[in-house]
Formats: structure tokens, C-alpha cells, sequence
């Protein structure tokens, strides 16, 4: 069903006559959640290989610049910039937020919560269906004349807002409108997620007996509705720059570039923690259930969760540092920027105790899991480096910057994904999936990974800035001794790509031949492990009522070590 | 739902939003700074307040939802106080706007929609 | 319409409706897309304090009008949503129209004051999105909310029928919230860019 | 640990060097504490048959100490990062040391412009000394420069210098630095700035003294001047243009 799905999915855009009951209906015009979840599932992980395959292309030109990539075709100046940018527009907008947010979310919300469907179906459905229009609207940008637009994913006006600028005159628009689409799409599912968890629990379920992966899936799209409003103004502001010839970012008629920045990057820092809580939120349910403990400390997470997401509105000025902000500013940004370590510490911290004590069987998930905290880890603490303004003034646009990041987004987008893949694959389709193959997947992964990025952090303080096609007009850094570095990250690149293979492979024919999944394969204590694997519409025969928290572990007393949220009694 | 409070008289809050409005019209006509202010945005406030309050049934509604959409104008107000130090001025320190006091050595301009 | 929702939209946990709360999210929403864009119209304006100069061409008879306008037919939205409440769908749905009628009337004046604008031969008067970057906002600003209130028309115009069958009373709630709302954007639109000189 | 890789040649860069390594310092020792204790956690309470996990809800006072003291530390040490970079921070671009000289840098697409002072050390009068891709400078001399850009974003980024500064249309952005070692060194534009990004280098010369100076400026002026930019890149260690290899030479050769 799978790969159907995807070559499918471009019909789901364009309306249709009522069609009966069929295959179609079923799976393209759903409104049950479930669908729709793996739908949004589909297409982000679709887009993940286009956005993949974007990063082969770039990496082999800066190993071997000027060469023909195999599959690919040579990587000029334009087409480069055009890569990176969807690179990174891609795999934010169309790979962690679908699947992070938009996937797990409606996958997980209604049955972790105990009711039958969302409040709003046919929202819901409308929802992915404007999600899809965007990725077609992406698609076609770089079909337009002059290619797809190349002003990087953060698109600073005037070069976005200027065709003479940009060179990539509806490239750049139909970017835009893409990205406006997909913020329309998430703006509505949002609202939905937030609806259904607040009006729709299970009776008995109190506010601290919720998930904690759907309290973070709710504060993030809590966090996305409120950072995304300005942006979104500040989207049409931008394409009527581009369409219309109007100035509000252009210095030249009376605008201010600056402006745009504070509104990118207003949304753009929260949008951060947006993609970071749902993957945390999955970690804490695999990490309990695999270690068979309670959670430590859920209502200090939870709080340290409220106190990260309102500090994420008041840093984001540290992107600008010294991108022409006024310098007093940095200061204040500093401050605050140092600050959100310290909830965050707190969440890891909790998370690690939550390991103490514990009965730890390293099953695939777990080993995505923990591998998820330790890469995070390390994309956490470089992060300390680059919130310091002082250091950031050189380490500002350089490969520092970009190591940090992927060492975050990675963990969050990548590992978290496949995290909660591996943990709820058995829910979604009613099979298990291969246990070895799963375990060669995560350590091809996660070596490559580190064998990509750790090189990167050495040459960005070797001073090799970003966005760089070629480094041959830089003599200081076109040195054979960078070179090596910039091979050996590629290669490891190459060499994660050919794992995912193995992922492929396990997925797909685990859908069909894999051992049958239990209700309860992981003796998990949540909603949705009281239903069959997969759940039938509607999802439960009675609907629950809920008796205590998601984490009751190894409860002294009890026969078996997990006890169930809709057990009445001791079991 | 709603109907369990009684009904404020709709067509009295609306005569009084009118008279708000032409004080709102008239004051700024006086020409004096102050007045203009108070009267234009003072009153703006105001008939939020009454449109919110009694069209929307806000006071009949649970009290978070105020605090939802306080919440929201409190995140502007930091989105507004973070951007005002760049944005809002024409220079800084080690910085000038050099369009505005026209210093610029090297700047293409905007004329007609086009770039020269 | 008629199809049968979930079960779970009928619970309410919170105390508000599900419909309603959707509502209230949405416009929290919209405060920060409109408030996002009034807000960079405060930052430029006090940034150029000669806009006050350009702020003289607008019409301020035809927006006070509009936002009489607006206001009297947020009255009407309310009185709709009364007579729903208490199952006078034939009132209601009078009042809805009426309410689109208030719409309509905004949107000519709207036209009116655009046209005077965009089509006159004395450049004088010619303010199009390009003259400056003050006009830039006056056309994106006021013809979001112009948007803003064709959808509010087309959304009513929808569940009106509806609602003489007696169908999803309870929406006409939900249109009116909105309906306020794009109202009390005007009462702010309207100072910022008329009268404020 | 910079200094190993681009060594410094102005005098603000050995204190950003110095806040690396401090920074270094302080969170490779949460990293590798943290990584420590996971990793132990991990030994030491895997599933073993017939032991069964501890129920600890973290909620007690007794048991939040044990993430809670922690994380006052990182708190503690937060503060000591953040009164070491607000200190360099202030020194590298809040303060303006007494200029020497002053140049004007002008970013376009794709290529920096230098304007020189000239030997009257004042902008925008009649000797000033433009030159493209290339600009030079004095040993121990305090100059300002003034950003400016003529179309999109870019960013004023020399390495060597620890300096970085967006230039921003419509917008003079000044700062300052004073190169305290000879030598030749790449300037970058660090901003995607359209097409040519990848193609915006220049070099900046650091003279040891007046006379080597005013011979550059004097070619200059004389259009003999060569310009070491161009020189540079003629004798790069990397070749990067040839398509004549195939790819598993190319990979092999690599190594």
C-alpha cells in the first residue's frame, strides 16, 4: 500500500466525483485519522527522499567539485544554491513537521487519548490535501524558467525579493507560496491537534495522566500557530515584493531587509522546539516502555516543557547576531538565548534519571531512542558555542553552523522519526518489523551520521563558510588537507544513503510478510496498545475510561510489570 | 452554551459603539497630538473591549479564553519591542540608516517598480 | 452536511464547545497574522513620520462609513445568532442575510475608495501599491481584510440554508465570533491608516 | 583551539579564541559527564532474567535533587559564559578605538569593492584609492571600516581577523579591527547573496610597514598593479575544474 500511496497522492489534490466505497475513497478521501497520518507519513517520507537526494547531489560536488554526480548531472553555481535551499526547505517544512507533528500526531492523538476520531475529519482531511497542493506548488518551482529558487531556505530579501537579484524569477514565488500553503496546512491541523486533546479525552483522563508525546505535540502546534501569524503576513508582504514591484523589504523604495529577518527568524527559532518536542514526547514513551520505568519526574518536565517553549519566542534575535542588528540587542538575546539551556538541561537530565533504576532491553526503538538523546546531546551543547555572540561572530554562516544544526535537526527529524517508526510500525500496519535489519539500519545510520558531521564541525572552525559551490576562489580553504575532510564527510554520507536501503527493504516487506503484531507487543501501558494492531475504524469497540498515568511501570504489588491506563484493577 | 446567561441588550452596546465612533472621527479633527491619540487608538481599545466583551460573549465564556487571546497580544507586544530597536529607528549604535538621511556612498534605487 | 460526525466531537473536557474553542484558536491565529502585519505598519510609520503626509489622501467619510457598516452588521450577526438560540431559524436566516448585506455594502464602498485611487488621471491623487511603501501597506492591509470578509460572506451564505432547515444552529455562533473579529481588525485598521495623520 | 587550524592576526582574535576554548572547556565536560553516566545507566541496568525495574516517580523532593543540582550548575556556568562573551562582545562591536586609518567596503554581486583613505586618512575625498578584490592594510594600525552594499545582504568575513559583519543596502554599518600580523589572508562573503556566492572572494593584505603600503597604492593608482587575489588562486593547492577523471579515480586519488 505503501508505495501506492505515494505515486498516487497527486490525485488526492485535484477534486473528484463521489465515488463509492473504494480503494480510492478509502485510502485517498479518508477522514479517518489513521489514514490520514500515514498519508502525511507517505508524503513526508517521499519528500525525505527527494530531500536526500538533494544532499547526495551537493555533497558529491564539494568532494569532487565540477565532476558529473552519478544520478545527478553536473552542479553548477545556481543549481547548487537551488539544492541547498529545497535541501533545507525540504526537510524542515516537508519531512519533520508532516512527520513529526502531522504523522505521529494524527496517528497517535485520538488513541492515546482514547476516542474514536478527531474533532474535525474533514478538516483534517482538508488539512493534508492543502499540504499536498503545497508539495506540487514545490515541485513545480523547479520546473519554472530559471530553476528553483537559490536564496537559501531563510530566503533574506532583497535577494529574494528582487528578480534581478535572485535570477530565479517564479522559482522564487512559487517557493513561497509552497511554503505559505504548507504554513496554511499546519495552521488548520494545529488547531485540531490542540481541539481534540483539550475537548475529546477519555473520561478520567486528567491533564497529567496525558502522554507525554501528545502534550508535546499540542504545545507544539500551540507554539507554530503563534510564531507562524507574522510570517505568514510577512509572506505576503515578501510575494507582493516579488509580484507586484512593492518595496517592503526592498532599502532601495523605503524598506527594510532587517524586518523580514525578525519575522523569519521570530518563527524560525520556535519552529525549532515545534520539530524538537513530538520527537521528545516519542523518546519518553519508548524510553519508559523499553526500560520499564515510570517517567522521572513528569510534572518537572512538563513545566520545564512550558517554561522552553515561551523562552523560545524571546531568543530569536541570536540568528542575527551580526546581520546588521544593532549591537545592544545581542546582548539581551545573549542572555536569554543561554537561558533556554537550562530548561532543557532539565528535560535531558530527567530523561537520562528516567534510565536509572530501569530493566533496559535494547530492542530497535530503545536503540533509536537513546541514540536520539546522545545526538541531541551533542547538538545541544555546540549550540552554547553559537548562542555566545561574541564566538558566533566567527563561527556566524560557517560549517559550524551547519554541524550544529544537523546535529539537532537530525536527531530530531531522522532518528526521532524512525524512533517512533520501529516502536508503533506493529500499530500502524499489524506487523512486525525485522529485528536484525533493524538494528543494522540504526548503527548504519548512526555512524555514517556522526562521520558526517563531526568532520564538518573542524572544517567550520577551519573558517569554510556556507553555501559555497566550489572553494576554489577561496584560496585558504581550497587546501588538500579541507579537501580530505570535505571526501571523507561525503563518503559517510554515501555510505548512510545505501543503509537506508536496508530501511526500504525491512519496511515494505515487513508490511506484508512480517510476524503478525499482537495488541500489546511492547507491554505498553498506553490507550492505543489496548486496541487491535491495527486499530478498525472507529478504534475502540467501548471507548476507554482512563484510571492513571501513562508510565505505571513496575508498580510494586502488581503481577505483571505494566499496568494498563484503562485497567480498573490490579492486574 | 451560551444561552444559559442572560442576553446582554445588543441594539444599546451597538448605539453606544456608534457614539464612540464619531467621538473617535471628531477628535482627531482638533488637531492636537495628544487628543489624537487618545481618541483614535484610546477608543479603538474601548470598542474592542465592548465588541469583544458582549458581541463575542468573551464575559460569558470561560476565563481562559481571555487569557488565550491576551497571551497572543503579549507575544506581539514582544515580537513589536524585539524588532522596534532595528526596524523603528533610523540609526544606532555603529549604524545609520543612510537612505533615510540619504548618506549612502553606494545604493541603487527603486524608481517606477524598476531598479536603476 | 448531514453526515454523521465522531463521537469525539462531542465531548468537551474543557467546558467550552468544540466548535467554539476551534473558533477561539483560529482567532488567536488571525490576531497574530493581522497583528504581525499591523505591527510592521507601526515600525515603518514611526520609522517615516512623513507618512502622515500620504495618510491625507485617504477617504476618512467613506472608512468611518465602513466601519458603521461593519459594526451594524456585527449587531445583525448577534441578533442572528439570538434568534438561532432561540429556534426562530426564519429570523435567523434573515439576519444572516442582512449581515452579508452589510458585507456587500463594505466591499462597494471599498471598491469605490480603491478605484479613486488606482484609475484617476490626476497623478496627484494616483496612489497605487507602488507609489510608496505607506500605500504598499494601505492595499495589502485593507485588502487582507477585504479577503477576510468575502470568506466571512461566502461561509455565512453557506450555512444559512442550512440553517432554515434547522441543521447546525450552533454555527451560527461560530460565523458570528469570526465575524466580530474581522470587525474589530477594521476597528483598528481604520485609525492606523485613516485617521492617524 | 582556532588558532590551530586559521592562526589569528588581529589583536581581538586570541580573546575569541579564548572563549572557544573556555566554552570548550565547560561543555565538553557536561558532554562527556553526561555520556559517562548514560552510558553506565545503560551497563548497569539492563534486562537481566528475573530482576525487575525500580519504581521511582521522580516527584519527591529526595529524588528531583539528583537532576535539580545539575542543573543549578549549568545555571552557574551560564552565567560565567555570559560575562565572558558580553565582554568581548562589547570590546570586538559595541566600542570604537581611535582611528588610524579608515576604509570603506562596498559588497556587490559578486565582488568586493575597497575604497582606501588615501594619505589624507579621510572617506570620500578626492584621493581615495578604489580597487576591486583586494584590500590592504597596515601592521598595528586601528582601522574602521564602513559596510555598505550596493544590492542584496552579504557579509564582511575575514577568518584571520575572527571578524564577520553583515553588509545590509540602504544601511552603513561600522567597525573596526587592527591586524597585528603580516601576511596574506581571504576575505568571504558570508551571506548567499545569489548566483555568484560561491564565486565572492577577495584577499586582504597586511603590510609590515608604510613604505610596502604606499608601493601598492602608488600601483594601483598607476594601473600596474597585479592583484594578489588573482595571484593566489593561480597557485591553489586543489585543482578543482577538471571533468576529465572518472569518478573511482577521482575517489581514489582522494585519499
Amino acid at each position: 500500500m505503501g508505495q501506492t500511496t505515494v505515486t498516487h497522492d497527486s490525485h488526492a489534490a485535484h477534486g473528484h466525483d463521489h465515488h463509492e466505497q473504494g480503494f480510492i475513497m478509502k485510502y485517498f478521501f479518508s477522514t479517518d485519522h489513521k489514514i490520514i497520518g500515514l498519508q502525511y507519513m507517505f508524503t513526508g517520507m517521499f519528500m525525505a527522499i527527494v530531500g536526500g537526494y538533494f544532499a547526495y547531489a551537493f555533497r558529491m560536488q564539494l568532494a569532487f567539485p565540477g565532476m558529473e554526480v552519478p544520478l545527478y548531472g553536473t552542479v553548477g553555481p545556481g543549481e547548487y544554491n537551488m539544492l541547498i535551499t529545497n535541501h533545507g526547505s525540504i526537510m524542515i517544512f516537508w519531512v519533520a513537521m508532516p512527520v513529526l507533528i502531522a504523522a505521529f500526531g494524527n496517528i497517535l492523538i485520538p488513541l492515546m487519548i482514547g476516542c474514536d476520531d478527531m474533532v474535525f475529519p474533514r478538516l483534517n482531511r482538508l488539512s493534508y490535501q492543502i499540504f499536498l497542493l503545497s508539495v506540487v506548488v514545490l515541485f513545480m518551482s523547479f520546473f519554472v524558467q530559471g530553476g528553483g529558487f537559490g536564496g537559501a531556505w531563510t530566503s533574506y530579501p532583497p535577494l529574494s525579493a528582487v528578480a534581478e537579484y535572485n535570477l530565479t524569477d517564479w522559482g522564487a514565488s512559487l517557493w513561497l507560496i509552497a511554503v505559505a500553503l504548507e504554513f496554511v496546512a499546519f495552521l488548520i491541523g494545529g488547531i485540531n491537534f490542540v481541539t481534540t486533546s483539550m475537548n475529546a479525552r477519555a473520561p478520567g483522563m486528567r491533564m497529567t495522566d496525558i502522554p507525554m508525546v501528545v502534550w508535546m505535540i499540542v504545545l507544539a502546534s500551540i507554539m507554530f500557530m503563534a510564531s507562524v501569524g507574522p510570517l505568514i503576513a510577512g509572506s505576503i508582504m515578501l510575494l507582493m515584493d516579488q509580484r507586484i514591484g512593492t518595496t517592503f523589504f526592498v532599502p532601495s523604495g523605503g524598506g527594510d531587509p532587517i524586518l523580514w529577518q525578525h519575522l523569519f527568524w521570530f518563527f524560525g527559532h520556535p519552529e525549532v522546539y515545534v520539530v524538537l518536542l513530538p520527537a521528545l514526547g516519542i523518546v519518553a514513551e519508548i524510553m519508559t516502555t523499553f526500560a520499564r520505568k515510570k517517567l522521572f519526574g513528569y510534572k518537572t518536565i512538563l513545566y520545564t516543557t512550558f517554561a522552553t517553549g515561551g523562552l523560545a519566542f524571546v531568543v530569536w534575535a541570536h540568528h542575527q547576531f551580526i546581520a546588521g542588528i544593532d549591537p545592544r540587542m545581542a546582548n539581551i538575546f545573549l542572555v536569554t538565548t543561554l537561558l533556554i539551556s537550562i530548561p532543557i538541561a532539565e528535560i535531558l537530565f530527567s530523561y537520562i534519571a528516567t534510565l536509572y533504576g530501569g530493566s533496559i532491553e535494547f530492542r530497535t526503538p530503545m536503540l533509536w531512542a537513546l541514540g536520539f538523546l546522545i545526538t541531541f546531546l551533542l547538538g545541544g551543547v555546540t549550540g552554547i558555542y553559537l548562542g555566545s555572540s561574541a564566538l558566533d561572530i566567527y563561527f556566524h554562516d560557517s560549517y559550524f553552523v551547519v554541524a550544529h544544526f544537523h546535529y539537532t535537526f537530525f536527531p530530531i527529524a531522522i532518528i526521532g522519526m524512525f524512533a517512533g517508526l520501529y516502536f508503533w510500525y506493529p500499530k500502524m500496519f499489524g506487523r512486525m518489523m525485522d529485528e536484525t535489519l533493524g538494528k543494522i539500519h540504526f548503527w548504519g545510520t548512526i555512524i555514517p551520521f556522526n562521520g558526517i558531521f563531526l568532520p564538518l564541525f573542524l572544517v567550520g572552525m577551519a573558517g569554510q563558510h556556507r553555501r559555497i559551490y566550489n572553494f576554489q576562489h577561496f584560496p585558504d580553504l581550497a587546501t588538500a588537507d579541507l579537501q580530505g575532510i570535505r571526501v571523507f564527510a561525503t563518503v559517510s554520507m554515501v555510505t548512510m544513503l545505501l543503509f537506508q536501503f536496508v530501511f526500504a527493504y525491512n519496511f515494505f516487506v515487513s508490511m506484508f510478510k512480517g510476524e503478525k503484531a499482537p495488541a500489546n507487543p511492547w507491554k505498553s501501558n498506553t490507550l492505543e496498545w489496548t486496541v487491535p494492531s491495527p486499530p478498525p475504524h472507529g478504534n475502540f469497540a467501548e471507548l476507554p475510561t482512563v484510571y492513571r498515568g501513562p508510565y505505571e511501570y513496575s508498580v510494586p504489588g502488581n503481577k505483571e510489570d505494566y499496568w494498563p491506563q484503562n485497567m480498573p484493577d490490579r492486574n | 452554551m451560551a444561552g444559559a446567561h442572560a442576553h446582554p441588550n445588543y441594539v444599546k452596546i451597538w448605539a453606544l459603539l456608534l457614539v464612540l465612533l464619531v467621538v473617535s472621527i471628531i477628535g482627531p479633527e482638533l488637531g492636537i497630538p495628544w487628543l489624537t491619540l487618545l481618541t483614535a487608538f484610546g477608543i479603538a481599545l474601548v470598542k474592542t473591549y465592548y465588541v469583544a466583551a458582549y458581541f463575542m460573549h468573551l464575559n460569558f465564556e470561560k476565563k481562559y479564553v481571555w487569557f488565550l487571546l491576551l497571551i497572543s497580544t503579549v507575544l506581539l507586544g514582544v515580537f513589536f519591542f524585539g524588532v522596534a530597536g532595528d526596524v523603528m529607528k533610523a540609526d544606532g549604535q555603529n549604524w545609520q540608516d543612510c537612505i533615510s538621511n540619504n548618506t549612502c556612498a553606494e545604493q541603487q534605487r527603486y524608481v517606477d517598480g524598476q531598479l536603476r | 452536511m448531514s453526515m454523521q460526525g465522531p463521537l469525539a466531537t462531542s465531548r468537551s473536557a474543557t467546558g467550552i464547545p468544540t466548535g467554539r474553542l476551534a473558533v477561539w484558536w483560529l482567532l488567536a491565529s488571525e490576531i497574530f497574522i493581522f497583528g504581525g502585519l499591523i505591527a510592521c505598519y507601526i515600525l515603518y510609520r514611526l520609522n517615516n513620520p512623513w507618512w502622515g503626509g500620504e495618510a491625507v489622501f485617504t477617504k476618512v467619510p467613506a472608512g468611518a462609513f465602513n466601519t458603521f457598516v461593519l459594526l451594524t452588521s456585527s449587531l445583525f450577526i448577534v441578533l442572528a445568532h439570538d434568534a438561532a438560540e432561540k429556534k426562530d431559524f426564519d429570523r435567523a436566516f434573515k439576519f444572516i442575510w442582512y449581515t452579508i448585506g452589510g458585507g456587500l455594502v463594505f466591499l462597494l464602498v471599498k471598491y469605490y475608495e480603491y478605484s479613486s485611487k488606482l484609475f484617476t488621471d490626476d497623478p496627484e491623487l494616483l496612489k497605487t501599491p507602488l507609489t510608496n511603501t505607506y500605500w504598499s501597506f494601505y492595499y495589502t492591509a485593507t485588502g487582507l481584510h477585504a479577503l477576510h470578509v468575502i470568506g466571512g460572506m461566502v461561509i455565512m451564505a453557506l450555512i444559512s440554508f442550512d440553517l432554515r432547515k434547522g441543521f447546525n444552529p450552533h454555527r451560527v455562533e461560530l460565523i458570528g465570533l469570526y465575524w466580530h473579529f474581522v470587525d474589530i481588525v477594521w476597528i483598528f485598521l481604520f485609525p492606523l491608516l485613516y485617521i492617524a495623520k | 583551539m582556532i588558532e590551530y587550524f586559521v592562526p589569528g592576526a588581529s589583536t581581538y582574535a586570541g580573546d575569541i579564541d579564548f572563549l572557544f576554548d573556555m566554552i570548550t572547556i565547560i561543555v565538553g565536560f557536561w558532554f562527556v559527564m553526561v555520556l559517562a553516566v548514560m552510558t553506565y545507566f545503560m551497563v548497569r541496568f539492563r534486562r537481566k532474567e528475573g530482576v525487575r525495574a525500580a519504581y521511582i516517580s521522580g516527584d519527591p523532593h529526595s529524588q528531583k535533587k539528583w537532576t535539580h543540582y545539575p542543573h543549578y550548575s549549568v545555571i552557574a556556568l551560564d552565567v560565567v559564559i555570559i560575562v565572558f562573551t558580553v565582554m568581548v562582545w562589547v570590546d570586538v562591536k559595541q566600542t570604537l578605538p581611535q582611528a588610524e586609518d579608515k576604509i570603506r567596503v562596498v559588497g556587490q554581486q559578486w565582488s568586493w569593492f575597497f575604497i582606501h583613505s588615501g594619505p589624507d586618512g579621510k572617506l570620500g575625498t578626492e584621493d581615495d584609492i578604489s580597487n576591486v578584490n583586494d584590500l590592504h592594510v597596515k601592521k598595528d594600525t586601528v582601522y574602521h571600516f564602513e559596510l555598505e552594499s550596493r544590492d542584496v545582504l552579504h557579509n564582511f568575513s575575514v577568518p584571520a581577523f575572527r571578524l564577520r559583519q553583515d553588509t545590509i543596502p540602504g544601511r552603513t554599518i561600522t567597525g573596526w579591527f587592527e591586524p597585528n600580523k603580516t601576511g596574506v589572508y581571504d576575505i568571504q562573503c558570508a551571506e548567499i547573496c545569489g548566483y555568484g556566492h560561491g564565486i565572492m572572494g577577495a584577499t586582504i593584505v597586511v603590510h609590515e610597514d608604510q613604505q610596502s603600503y604606499d608601493a601598492a597604492m602608488e600601483s594601483i593608482r598607476n594601473r600596474t598593479y597585479e592583484s594578489d587575489y588573482q595571484k593566489r588562486l593561480q597557485k591553489m593547492t586543489v585543482s578543482t575544474a577538471s571533468n576529465s577523471e572518472s569518478f573511482t579515480d577521482k575517489l581514489l586519488s582522494s585519499f
